[in-house]
């Protein structure tokens, strides 16, 4: 089955919701609106789960059993958790920059939102389906990596000022080499589009198809990926040992919480990022499911899967690895990822020339 | 070794019936003293330092150590003069004595001649007294039986 | 058009302070460090102590031979065996008295299991501390073998009290030499996935190596003990140079290694683990039988004069230094810790350093804050 | 190379401590195999049988203790955890007057269960309980009283 129709349902579902209602341009707004409210939804619902799972998956690596008191399974801890974050009351130092330290947290949701917006969850399912997707995403999550600085440098403490510089010094490089991984794919597949990327890899994953440097690409992908989503072994920003909680230090209650959340959907983003462009999107692998009917539903459960699997993933790297230091950082990034990422994208532009490439 | 030292210094008292060779030296004398047992003896290690209260003198006991030989000796010095006592540092011959130094200022109000940072260390700046002194008392929070 | 040329030297930074502690992930306890910072890197070192600071010097002056022994469980609380049997073994040597060998074995097992226990924390920690997490329980899991083991005999976890002056408190469980047994094989099967999972790992091996270098001349001018000493080559293993209890007559190794740096601090005590290993295997299939206790009087006077016995604990040499005036309590006591040492070593090595390694370092320091402040 | 030696070792490295941690974690998720953490309160916690817990006096069916009063335990605490209220009554039998104890007071908050106490006791009178739930809201619930109201001594124990 050879999917050539780019039907988005979302665009499908404004035109058909404003025809109905028939308020003109209020019918669409309407639409935007209701579809923000679902989006919303998921990135709270998402950001809870995940850090569910990394409970747990953190347990299982530590002998434990993690959260499993509250509902089965433990599955409403987090949920609890949130609650509890909200009822508590907000404190942070006096000589705070008000303006600063309040709009921090509210970039770096509203990055991760808008970034979650282009990726395309299943066939025809993603609410933004632009053009350049890939480099959208690059400049949106770009926006997050000010809400660190500024909340850092906003907070006046500083464990938080040495925390955001970190972050901004890490994000900034590291962003490099992520989008160096990312062009390499776009070299093959001749778009930004995430939806046209997928669809291009119906013929197989490009992680296959592109070979040799589509593995390099992939791994520096991963590495610049832990990176930017302020993990460990990159989690300087916050190191816990070194910085206390780092940029975060002076935020309370919500103010964390919503750090917190952010970072776990930028985890998110970035493996559907990776799934996207190496591993076939929500495509099945070899097809398996392409008869069986509900395309869409299929798109889900297989997006959902391998993004799961990347998310574990980074989980593993997380319970494994030390962190590193800062000066190491610099060096793993520019001595290291970024030639290979040069050389790798030459080797791939000349493959792709020579039509090396399966 | 007792003998050097005494041709040396001649107002040095050894101690008779203690396990360890044990001298006790004059204040003045004190740090040529320390100077020679790291320099010609091999003393080069400083175990520890302990204040003391002697009841009527205050003092410090030195523990010194060769590290290649493990022969320890030990060198008092006694303060007559409890109110302003007052040493010269060995912080420049043994880096440990250090925070040593600081906290028998802290405790029992030694003061070091030339010490860097001569600040208490264990109390709060504003503490009055030095509580590991035998005349010091709390009357709220001691309780003696 | 105006050339504006800079210049690096104009390019000022200013140093700033940071209060390190007393709350800080890093600091173990209530170790507040003072660093003056100029942006990553720390340029001074400033501790300030006594946030848990009880005066136990203070105190034992007021207390009865037998029951100084309590306070030195919480000098160090990870080496209180060791502690107790240095307050112990200075009373004994007082008053002389011979205690019997099976007492001298127990002191031993007990001190080397302690010492197990207080390496496995500390590795589990310093693979927290460099950012690591999981080392934290895969170390908790095989020290708490031990603390069971020790649970079993003494009644207590961690402060244990169990070396008395002339003996120990209870007889050992019947359960014991089997526990022991077990836990040896398994330890042994455990310690090369440790290497595995962290001191193989490329990122903690660039961490550690060539970083907090502390050479043997600074070592004994600091009087740094213990394995931070061993790791500069400095030989100061009280246990070899001044066998106490039964440790004469077994045979074992001095963990030397010559780096100074974090890395070789790190091996001695990974190395440390498999000799204590080796003691314990030696002594404990066969425990004299021949009492736990030696004979004393109720009330333990001293005679008059000062008595100091230094023990090898998991941290280094801990010196215990009596002075009697002949009275029940002693006239002064004074206990040479071996953190308080080696804290002013991190003080020397830990300038110019970036922040991250000095975490390392003090890591590799191994600090229990009870044991520094007293 | 060593650029690239570097690398490849580096990765290996990384690899084989992935292993020993997802070693642990597969069979954990399973099986939990390898889990070592207890669920407290319904999975009692397993307390050596001489754990150190807190003193408590035995008392028999006939609510008698073995305390004589003879402060041994008082004397031998080292920092004020035990005190003893104590009254001389005359003893109708012998027409002596004896020791008999009002309130055997133990303060638990102060108590560091170093075991001189009840090595001390001549008459077997206080023992240690392995119950180790101490924690109570308020610092006076703390201190407790060994011997049970009317209690009194047993016969036999002599002082």
């Amino acid at each position: 089955m050879i999917l050539t129709n780019t039907t988005n349902y979302f665009s499908q579902f404004i035109a058909y919701f404003s025809d109905t209602i028939g308020w003109g341009m209020g019918g669409q707004i309407l639409a935007y609106v209701l579809i923000a409210i679902v989006y919303l939804i998921f990135f709270a619902l998402a950001g809870l789960y995940l850090v569910y799972l990394e409970r747990r998956v953190a347990a299982f690596f530590q002998l434990r059993l993690g959260p499993n008191r509250v509902g089965p399974w433990g599955l409403m801890q987090t949920i609890a958790d949130a609650l509890k974050l909200l009822s508590k009351e907000i404190f942070g130092t006096d000589r705070k920059d008000k303006l600063l330290y309040h709009t921090a947290y509210y970039l770096v949701i509203v990055a991760a939102l808008i970034s979650l917006s282009v990726i395309p969850f299943s066939n025809g399912i993603a609410a933004y389906d632009i053009n350049i997707g890939v480099f959208f995403i690059s400049a949106v999550s770009s926006v997050g990596i000010l809400g660190l600085l500024i909340g850092g440098w906003g907070s006046n403490n500083k464990y938080g000022v040495l925390g955001g510089m970190r972050s901004g010094l890490q994000m900034i490089s590291y962003e490099l080499s992520s989008g160096l991984a990312i062009l390499t794919i776009v070299l093959m597949a001749g778009s930004l589009q995430l939806s046209e990327i997928i669809h291009q890899q119906q013929a197989g994953w490009f992680l296959w198809r592109g070979h040799i440097p589509a593995l390099i690409a992939f791994v520096i992908f991963v590495i610049a990926g832990t990176a930017e989503s302020n993990r460990t072994p990159f989690d300087l920003p916050e190191g816990e040992a070194e910085l206390g909680a780092g940029y975060h230090t002076e935020y309370s209650g919500m103010g964390f919480a919503w750090f917190f959340l952010a970072e776990f959907i930028n985890m998110f983003i970035i493996s559907a990022v990776g799934v996207t462009l190496f591993l076939g999107g929500w495509l099945a692998p070899f097809g398996i499911t392409d008869g069986l009917g509900m395309p869409w539903l299929w798109g889900f459960i297989w997006f959902f899967i391998k993004v799961g699997l990347m998310i574990f993933l980074l989980m593993w790297f997380r319970w494994t690895f030390p962190r590193l230091r800062i000066d190491q950082l610099l060096t793993l990034e520019w001595k290291y990822l970024l030639p290979i990422g040069l050389v790798n994208i030459i080797l791939m532009a000349v493959l792709v020339y020579y039509h090396l490439v399966f | 070794m007792k003998n050097k030292l005494s041709n040396k210094f001649p107002n040095i008292e050894f101690a008779e019936d203690l396990e360890l060779l044990t001298m006790t030296i004059p204040q003045e004398d004190y740090l040529s003293l320390m100077q020679l047992l790291r320099d010609e003896f091999g003393f080069d290690y400083l175990f520890s330092m302990t204040g003391m209260d002697w009841g009527k003198d205050l003092g410090i006991t030195n523990h010194l150590e060769n590290t290649n030989t493990h022969e320890m000796v030990v060198v008092k010095v006694l303060f007559p003069d409890r109110e302003n006592p007052e040493i010269e540092t060995l912080e420049k011959i043994w880096k440990t004595a250090h925070l040593h130094e600081r906290e028998i200022f802290d405790l029992f109000g030694i003061n070091f001649k030339g010490h860097s940072v001569m600040k208490r260390i264990m109390l709060t700046d504003d503490w009055e007294g030095h509580p590991m002194r035998k005349d010091w008392m709390d009357e709220t929070k001691m309780i003696i039986r | 058009m105006e050339q504006v040329i800079y210049n690096s030297a104009d390019l000022k930074s200013q140093e700033y302070f940071i209060n390190m502690g007393p709350q800080h992930p890093a600091a173990h306890g209530v170790l507040r460090l003072i660093l003056t910072m100029d942006g990553e890197m720390v340029k001074n070192i400033e501790p300030d102590l006594g946030y848990i600071h009880r005066s136990i010097e203070k105190q034992c002056e007021h207390e009865g031979y037998k029951q100084i022994i309590h306070l030195t469980d919480r000098l160090d609380y990870l080496s209180s065996h060791m502690n107790n049997e240095a307050v112990a073994l200075a009373i004994e040597q007082a008053m002389q008295i011979e205690v019997p060998e099976r007492v001298k074995v127990i002191r031993t097992i007990m001190g080397e299991l302690t010492r197990i226990a207080s390496h496995l924390l500390w590795w589990g920690v310093m693979g927290m501390d460099v950012g690591a997490l999981t080392t934290f329980m895969y170390a908790f899991r095989d020290r708490e073998m031990i603390n069971d083991i020790m649970e079993e005999t003494c009644g207590a976890r961690l402060t244990m009290s169990y070396s008395t002056p002339g003996g120990v408190m209870f007889d050992l469980h019947p359960n014991f030499v089997n526990r022991v047994k077990e836990f040896i094989p398994h330890l042994r099967s455990v310690i090369p996935k440790y290497d595995e999972l962290l001191t193989g790992n490329i990122i903690f091996q660039k961490r550690m190596k060539n970083v907090g270098f502390l050479s043997a001349q600074d070592a004994i001018s600091l009087g740094a003990s213990g394995p931070v000493a061993r790791g500069s080559g400095v030989s100061c293993d009280r246990r070899i140079i001044e066998p106490y209890s039964a440790l004469s007559k077994v045979d074992f190794k001095e963990i030397l290694y010559q780096e100074g740096d974090n890395l070789a601090r790190y091996n001695v005590r990974m190395k440390e683990m498999y000799e204590s290993l080796h003691i314990i295997e030696q002594l404990i299939d066969n425990i004299p039988d021949d009492g736990i206790q030696a004979k004393t009087k109720a009330l333990i006077k001293l005679p008059k004069g000062e008595f100091l016995q230094r023990v090898e604990t998991a941290r280094g040499d801990f010196g215990v230094y009596i002075v009697s005036d002949g009275k029940k309590n002693p006239y002064r006591v004074k206990f040479r810790s071996p953190g308080f040492s080696n804290l002013n070593t991190l003080m020397e090595i830990g300038k110019n350093q970036l922040l991250g390694d000095l975490i390392a370092i003090s890591a590799t320091m191994d600090f229990v804050i009870p044991d520094i402040d007293r | 190379m060593s650029y690239f030696g570097d690398i490849f070792g580096g990765i290996r490295s990384l690899l084989t401590g992935m292993k020993i941690t997802g070693g642990y974690f597969f069979p954990s998720i399973i099986g939990r195999k390898y889990t070592i953490t207890r669920q407290y309160p319904e999975e009692p916690a397993v307390v050596a049988e001489r754990f150190k817990g807190e003193v408590v006096m035995w008392h028999n069916e006939n609510n008698e203790h073995r305390c004589t009063g003879c402060q041994a335990c008082e004397i031998a605490c080292p920092n004020g955890t035990i005190e003893i209220i104590w009254d001389r009554v005359l003893n109708e039998e012998t027409g002596k007057k004896v020791k008999v104890i009002d309130k055997h007071i133990y303060h638990l908050g102060m108590c560091t269960m170093c075991n001189l106490c009840i090595q001390a006791c001549p008459t077997n009178a206080i023992m240690w309980s392995t119950n180790f739930h101490n924690a109570t809201f308020d610092r006076s619930q703390l201190t407790k009283v060994l011997n049970h109201p009317g209690s009194k001594l047993m016969t036999g124990v002599e002082e």
